[in-house]
């Protein structure tokens, strides 16, 4: 066992803002690891590369990737993107955020994204509740789930996010767990690759948090469940891949190609702009 | 990069929200993300025709945050960028204002004020949203507000707010109110090269070397952009000079938060800008902005020709507050009287800032803004 | 669609039987006096003619009985001779062709069932043979005619195993034009013949001769392919039969270009099967180069990557065109076809029971398989002979036959049929890479018997093998050289001899694959002790299963050699070529007919029916046939309370008739037996087929299914005053018609609680699960009963008799 | 194929085994236990030593067992372990000399 060496992806995160702040067990070290993975694999122009996250333990991750990045307000990050996107659509734009962020607060915005078909990717890790507040009830909360503000069991029912994304228009539309970490990599590559918006939903544990509330008092336990529960069911109508306790539909369920807004958008904008010179002159 | 040729210049007979847009293009503006709300739907609309020809980019969001969001996004992508809407709009985009003003993000609203409360009478003229203007969003922060009186100056300061936001780093606001947007007047465009055009300023070190946050001696750091490689953070949190999270040192905090403030306070003389009209031997004055000063102009004008020595301080910047200007004047006349389209808001920091001066204010709610008699009774009181 | 059979007018003319009770050579005449059978034949009511003949069932035989029909204007005929099962179809022929609906034909089993088993008691054997033909008579005197249904064949096969013989047999019906899906449990097609280096007597490389034929199954139009798969379910009848096929998951696509580029990142290196452990192999990999499809597959019990979860994705990240994929998961597949031909082949014994020879032990013992993988020039050696123990070539090689073949005690009785040919070839084989090696081969006899055989083993001779009669006792190893020394008697000269030898190799036999049992489940097939599938007649029908439409090819039925494996295939092809060249196949009139005034519309037997072949018309409350679907089991029969339904063919009067014959005289002394036609019938005749002897007093009426048997009929024989009765079926789960053996069951149960209630010796009705190869089941069941009916007291009877007075009512 | 496996592999010794340096950054290390649990072949288990964050860092238990799957590497959220394949010793020895 040597110790000097640095770890071969040490190179994609940021030096002086390690360690990271996430708990013990917490999937999100574990996503940052797949991205970073994928990063790897493809070896991605890093200066092209702008990471934008919301607020939530995972919006800690834009501050984390050695490349531009942008910790929004709760719930903006995809209409930042938007923005970011729209004016240098030469840019990879990455949005890495939370359920409660992306899906609550910014509910809205997900769906128009989706439904405008930006190219802009989505990871969005999902650990069933509000973490960095300190565990309360979300738009993911499974029903009967105990959390901070669900002490008698979460009577709403959760959003199935892929069968929301791949409704809005998603191109691109994956669900893993943390314990996926080969299929979340390929997944992200394959995001990575495609033209149009794209939304990867990664189930990660909450163990301080959500599992303490729900017996499930370690990332083991709670990756237990992932290992249990998963079943890779890919291109299954993802209105049936509901999270419940006994089972959870993982895999791709949308992969379809679709002329990206961006695209569209700026093919019009150079033809008027074209003509527009031609009456002027 | 697309050429620019076919920007407008010369005369022409406008609507405020018209000259607004064409002045933002003049201005460099290529990014406009905007929500339909009256009275400002004119500015979207007359941008979705014009910003393709320009080879700029107009696209409609899902709602004003939205809207915010994707123009702070856009000038992190090196873009001019702006939005425009009214007061329901301007108090959903509070949150990204202040999201603007932490991470130094050069931009431009528009509010062309209505009638409020809430929802309030959409096609009314109001100046209701001034204080929000300046203390919206939660927190200290300097902000820059310019407020015009004629189509011609929504020409002028929307090319000025632009000049100021990227000067300063910091959202600059374009207070209009429904009548100015609405009025169609004779507006006056320069050609291009007699513009004044002003662009942030751009890092010149090494990405190594590069602090997002590293202020000059202005008080403003230079800005790179996105893809530009220099791989730097920036977030809504309190930050270090590097943009990394400092959430719990009050040091950080004290140095960020001050000199956001600071960086707009110790500018204010360059910034600010008033009109004084007869001003010098006057007994009484009138401050006021927006349409109102234009009813006030013939107020003081009837005042004169009824021997009574009347001038007007006309607010060109409502923020940072002309403090200086109404001191001044403050000192040698007797009294001060201000009307505003709403329930009294500017006419404190003209109170605070005219000291034992009595001030006298004149509230006008609804359709119809002050008419010059309206303001020449309040004259011949103060008098 | 539902076309109801209405009952047909019984026949107006009184019945005019003809009985002929046939001598079978010695077969029956050796212990039942034939002629007093026919003698009494000729008393019994109807009989207008009796006759006994030597082989009735010989041409002169059948002659005769056309003839008697013509003159003696005969309407109904019985032959007593051997088993239905056997020779039914031979007299029903006749019949017609005399003009005599073949449903008006009747036989008595009095070989298997009464000849063979009862070798040593004439008399009572004689006394028998007059019971069964009695029951014949009576049975004969209610036959009516009937009509057939014809069925169409699907015209599909299903092969079920990809050696040589399923290859040929698939190539031959897919180039006459029929569709056929070949289904392997192996990752490639190919058996036992692609792991061979030659082939005797001709010395073909045989995997030249096999590559070819595999890829044109691969390719051809006509064939789907199906590897890595196992038949799970097989539900039908000739001409229909619907199968589901389990496809495991390879975990590697179509899309695989074979390039191997996955198997030099494979962290898991393992023996390779296919070279017997000699060679490895990796997690991911293909058994063999020449493997169809060449698609290669993931050893899931090897690889690192469990439950979903990929740890390792090497193989994954080596795959440019990405046909590498975990989630892949089993499929069923469903089928149709019309025939099936079963060519699972065999296994190979493994001599590590036989601790004398050292196998496992000594390196330098190994199989007569490991050393086809040895010699071959692609095998872990390259082709080189070496001792396992220091790679050297060894110099003097000894073969000893008959490794688990022709012995009780080591291994099978049987011979292995390939074993002597083999070490013929090995030797030879040996001797043309190395001249000067010394071969010693110690057998028992050597079994020469093909074609240009004799001439290899001259040959072999010539070349100086040395051939010692005499396997050795025992083989002792040098521990320091692992140089063997072979120790045994010379039976020729008797002397004893002790050979050392550097290198020793086990002709090893064949046996029936472990897994036969399940394929004679699905297909509800027959085996025989040695547990290879049992043809439907040894002579006339060697590549049919009893069950129709199912076909044999290969080691499975037999041990072969490749050339009879593939002789035989191609007859099995053809067979079932016929079949489906036909398109169609008449189904025996034995479905119910519907008496529909006696119907009350309760839908008993609808809900019986295995076959869904019953509706409940509600309108006119009463019930519709569909023939078609209809499998003939009777169990519909049997359940109906209100004697609205019947049984063609096996008719309630019919059965009664038997019963009632059976139970005339000594029925106290009596064991009424009922045996459905596919499993406990033929069990019986296999006990006749084995000669294994039991008590005579058994009277066996033959139902084509256990579920026939109606409590009524159990009645009536205990109301007779009968001692005991048998109600005997195939297994739970092996019945012949799906699942009606479970009414079987229930009715059963149910009695047994009535005989309780009624203070009834439960003992005296048994139910017996027999399989068609439990011979010796049904025989000791017999003996069994026997005890009961001899400790039976009179008093016991007659309370029976009280009991059930009331089945006598009627008929 | 049915028949079961008596001789070791001709090929056993000259095949290609995997040989792999494990890295364990301790400090970085959490302590969640993913790569100890799902190591496939339970190279790793938890150590006695307590670490700078005051948890136990797993220590390898046999490296020769490792088949540098990569797995540890790829689940650990704190980069605190890492794998790499060993150049077998002929390399080694080519350049020493």
């Amino acid at each position: 066992m040597v110790q000097e060496m640095a770890h071969p992806f040490s190179k994609y995160l940021r030096a002086e803002m390690m360690p990271h702040i996430w708990c013990t067990g917490c999937g999100n070290g574990v996503v940052l690891n797949c991205f970073a993975h994928a990063l790897d694999e493809l070896q991605l122009d890093l200066d092209k590369l702008v990471v934008v996250s919301g607020i939530g333990c995972i919006g800690r991750t834009a501050g984390y990737i050695n490349a531009d990045s942008f910790h929004t307000t709760h719930g903006r990050a995809l209409a930042f993107a938007t923005g970011v996107k729209l004016a240098n659509p030469e840019l990879e734009v990455m949005v890495i955020s939370g359920d409660g962020d992306l899906f609550a607060i910014g509910g809205n915005h997900f769906i128009h994204a989706a439904r405008r078909n930006i190219g802009i990717k989505v990871l969005c890790v999902n650990n069933l509740n509000y973490g960095m507040t300190g565990g309360q009830q979300g738009p993911t909360t499974p029903l009967g789930s105990i959390t901070t503000t669900s002490p008698y069991g979460n009577i709403e029912h959760p959003f199935n996010l892929v069968h929301l994304a791949a409704a809005s228009g998603a191109t691109y539309v994956a669900r893993w767990t943390t314990l996926h970490v080969r299929r979340l990599t390929q997944s992200i590559k394959r995001m990575l690759q495609k033209k149009g918006f794209c939304f990867i939903e990664v189930l990660s544990p909450c163990p301080e948090i959500y599992g303490r509330y729900n017996k499930m008092r370690s990332g083991l336990e709670m990756m237990g469940w992932f290992r249990k529960a998963s079943v890779i069911d890919s291109f299954s109508d993802p209105s049936k891949a509901e999270i419940t306790p006994e089972r959870i539909a993982v895999g791709e369920f949308v992969d379809v190609e679709k002329l990206s807004y961006e695209r569209m958008l700026h093919e019009k904008i150079s033809k008027i702009n074209e003509e527009a010179m031609e009456k002027v002159s | 990069m697309p050429k620019v040729k076919n920007i407008l210049t010369g005369a022409h007979f406008l609507n405020g929200d018209v000259a607004c847009a064409e002045a933002a293009l003049v201005a460099g503006c290529r990014f406009f993300a905007g929500y339909p709300i009256t009275p400002a739907t004119e500015i979207a609309e007359t941008l979705s025709m014009r910003m393709p020809e320009l080879g700029g980019i107009y696209i409609q969001m899902e709602d004003e945050i939205a809207s915010l969001a994707a123009v702070i996004g856009a000038s992190y992508s090196g873009l001019k960028a702006m939005t425009a809407t009214s007061g329901p709009g301007f108090s959903l985009m509070q949150e990204n204002i202040g999201l603007a003003v932490m991470t130094e993000a050069p931009c431009v609203i528009v509010d062309v004020m209505r009638a409020g409360p809430s929802t309030g009478q959409p096609t009314m003229p109001g100046q209701q949203d001034v204080m929000q203007a300046k203390w919206g969003s939660h927190g200290d922060y300097g902000i820059i507000a310019l407020t015009p009186s004629s189509v011609q100056e929504m020409f002028d300061l929307t090319v000025e707010a632009f000049n100021l936001s990227e000067t300063y780093r910091v959202p600059a606001l374009l207070m209009a109110d429904e009548i100015v947007g609405h009025m169609w007047e004779k507006v006056v465009i320069p050609p291009m090269d007699k513009v004044r055009i002003v662009n942030r300023k751009k890092p010149n070190v090494s990405p190594e070397e590069y602090k997002p946050f590293l202020p000059d001696d202005d008080l403003v750091p230079p800005m790179a952009c996105f893809g530009e490689g220099y791989h730097f953070h920036a977030t809504g949190l309190t930050h270090n000079e590097s943009g990394y999270p400092r959430t719990s040192s009050s040091e950080d905090q004290t140095r960020l938060v001050n000199r956001l403030c600071e960086k707009i306070q110790k500018n204010a003389d360059k910034i600010v800008r008033v009109e004084e009209v007869m001003l010098d031997d006057a007994d009484v004055a009138v401050v006021a902005y927006g349409i109102v000063a234009r009813a006030a102009l013939s107020a003081i004008k009837k005042a004169r020709e009824k021997g009574i020595k009347a001038g007007l301080l006309r607010l060109i910047t409502l923020w940072p507050f002309p403090e200086e200007h109404v001191a001044k004047v403050a000192q040698h006349v007797r009294a001060i009287a201000v009307p505003e389209m709403n329930c009294g808001q500017l006419v404190r920091e003209v109170e605070r800032a005219a000291r034992e001066t009595p001030v006298t204010f004149l509230s006008k709610l609804g359709e119809e803004p002050h008419t010059p008699t309206e303001i020449l009774d309040a004259i011949r009181r103060a008098a | 669609m539902a076309e109801n059979k209405e009952p047909q007018s019984k026949q107006e003319e009184e019945p005019r039987i003809g009985v002929y009770v046939c001598h079978c050579g010695l077969n029956i005449a050796g212990s039942v006096d034939c002629a007093e059978v026919a003698k009494f034949a000729g008393t019994l009511p109807h009989v207008v003619l009796a006759q006994d003949n030597r082989y009735t069932c010989s041409d002169q035989g059948q002659a005769g009985i056309k003839k008697d029909i013509k003159e003696h204007k005969l309407n109904r005929v019985v032959v007593a001779s051997c088993s239905p099962r056997l020779h039914e179809p031979t007299f029903r022929k006749a019949c017609e062709e005399a003009g005599l609906n073949k449903y008006l034909f009747e036989m008595a089993n009095i070989r298997e069932h009464c000849s063979w088993v009862h070798l040593h008691d004439r008399e009572a054997a004689t006394e028998k043979a007059k019971d069964l033909v009695k029951m014949a008579v009576a049975k004969a005197a209610l036959l009516q005619p009937a009509e057939e249904a014809e069925v169409p064949i699907t015209r599909k096969a299903l092969v079920i195993g990809g050696g040589v013989a399923g290859i040929q047999a698939a190539l031959d019906l897919a180039d006459t034009g029929y569709r056929v899906y070949v289904v392997e449990k192996e990752p490639s097609i190919g058996g036992m013949m692609a792991r061979i280096d030659k082939t005797f007597p001709t010395m073909d490389c045989s995997i030249c001769i096999l590559a070819p034929k595999m890829s044109d199954v691969g390719h051809h139009p006509n064939i789907e392919l199906l590897t890595n798969s196992e038949v799970t379910e097989v539900k039908g009848y000739i001409g229909n039969f619907h199968v589901k096929v389990l496809k495991k998951p390879r975990y590697v696509t179509k899309d695989c270009s074979a390039c191997g580029e996955c198997v030099k990142v494979c962290p898991i290196v393992a023996p390779n099967e296919f070279d017997v452990g000699l060679a490895t192999r990796h997690g991911i990999f293909t058994p063999f180069a020449q493997a169809v499809p060449s698609t290669y597959i993931v050893d899931m019990n090897l690889c690192l990557n469990k439950e979903g979860v990929i740890v390792c994705d090497k193989c994954i990240k080596a795959c440019e065109r990405q046909a590498i994929k975990f989630e892949m998961k089993p499929e069923t597949q469903e089928i149709e076809v019309g025939t099936i031909i079963v060519a699972t082949g065999a296994d190979v014994f493994d001599p590590s029971v036989l601790p004398n020879y050292g196998y496992g032990k000594f390196p330098n013992v190994i199989t007569s398989l490991e050393f086809e993988r040895l010699i071959n020039a692609g095998g872990p050696s390259g082709g080189h002979l070496i001792r396992l123990s220091d790679k050297q070539i060894p110099k003097r090689v000894a073969f000893v036959q008959c490794v688990g073949s022709r012995s009780d005690k080591a291994g099978k009785l049987y011979c292995s049929n390939v074993c002597c040919m083999n070490t013929i070839k090995d030797s030879l084989l040996i001797k043309e890479h190395w001249p000067d090696t010394e071969i010693y081969v110690f057998y028992v006899d050597i079994r020469a018997y093909g074609k240009g055989f004799e001439d290899l083993y001259k040959r072999a001779r010539g070349e100086g093998v040395v051939f010692i009669r005499g396997l050795p006792a025992e083989i002792k190893e040098d521990k320091k050289t692992h140089n063997l020394w072979l120790i045994g008697e010379n039976t020729l000269k008797s002397e004893v001899y002790k050979i050392r030898a550097d290198m020793a190799i086990l002709s090893i036999g064949l046996e029936a694959r472990k897994d036969s049992e399940m394929i004679q489940r699905l297909l509800t097939l027959s085996r025989n002790q040695d547990g290879f599938f049992l043809e439907a007649h040894p002579k006339l029908r060697p590549v049919d299963a009893a069950t129709g439409g199912i076909f044999f090819a290969g080691c499975a039925e037999s041990p072969k050699d490749i050339k009879d494996s593939v002789t035989q295939a191609s007859a099995a092809a053809a067979r079932a070529g016929i079949l489906m060249a036909k398109g169609k196949v008449t189904v025996e009139a034995i479905t119910p007919i519907v008496f529909p005034e006696k119907c009350t519309a309760c839908g008993l037997c609808v809900k019986v029916c295995p076959y869904n072949a019953i509706i409940l018309n509600k309108e006119k409350k009463r019930i519709e046939i569909i023939e078609a679907a209809c499998g003939g089991c009777g169990t519909c029969a049997a359940e109906c309370a209100f004697g609205a339904l019947t049984q063609s063919h096996f008719t309630d009067d019919q059965i009664i008739g038997q019963i009632d014959a059976v139970t005339e005289h000594d029925a106290d002394k009596k064991i009424v037996a009922f045996n459905c036609n596919w499993c406990s019938y033929a069990g019986a005749d296999f006990a006749g087929v084995s000669r294994m002897q039991y008590p005579p007093n058994v009277r066996i009426i033959r139902t084509m299914c256990s579920g026939r048997v109606a409590p009524k009929f159990i009645e009536r024989a205990f109301a007779r005053g009968a001692a005991t009765v048998l109600v005997s079926g195939c297994h739970i789960g092996d019945c012949h018609y799906i699942n009606a053996n479970y009414q079987t069951q229930k009715r059963v149960e149910r009695f047994w609680k009535k005989m309780e209630q009624s203070g009834l010796n439960k003992e005296r009705l048994q139910l017996l699960w027999c399989s068609a190869a439990e011979g010796e089941k049904f025989a000791s069941k017999i003996r069994e009963m026997k005890s009961t009916v001899d400790n039976l007291k009179p008093e016991e009877i007659e309370k029976a008799k009280e009991v059930f007075k009331k089945a006598l009512e009627g008929s | 194929m049915p028949e079961r496996i008596r001789h070791a592999a001709l090929d056993k010794e000259t095949i290609k085994q995997v040989k792999t340096e494990i890295h364990l950054i301790k400090d970085e290390c959490k302590g969640c236990g993913y790569c100890i649990e799902y190591c496939p072949r339970k190279v790793l288990e938890e150590s006695d030593e307590i670490n700078a964050r005051g948890v136990h860092p797993p220590k390898v238990v046999d490296e020769s067992k490792c088949m540098n799957c990569g797995f540890c590497t790829a689940v650990c959220p704190d980069f605190a372990i890492f794998v790499i394949e060993k150049p077998n010793e002929k390399d080694v020895k080519h350049a020493k000399s």
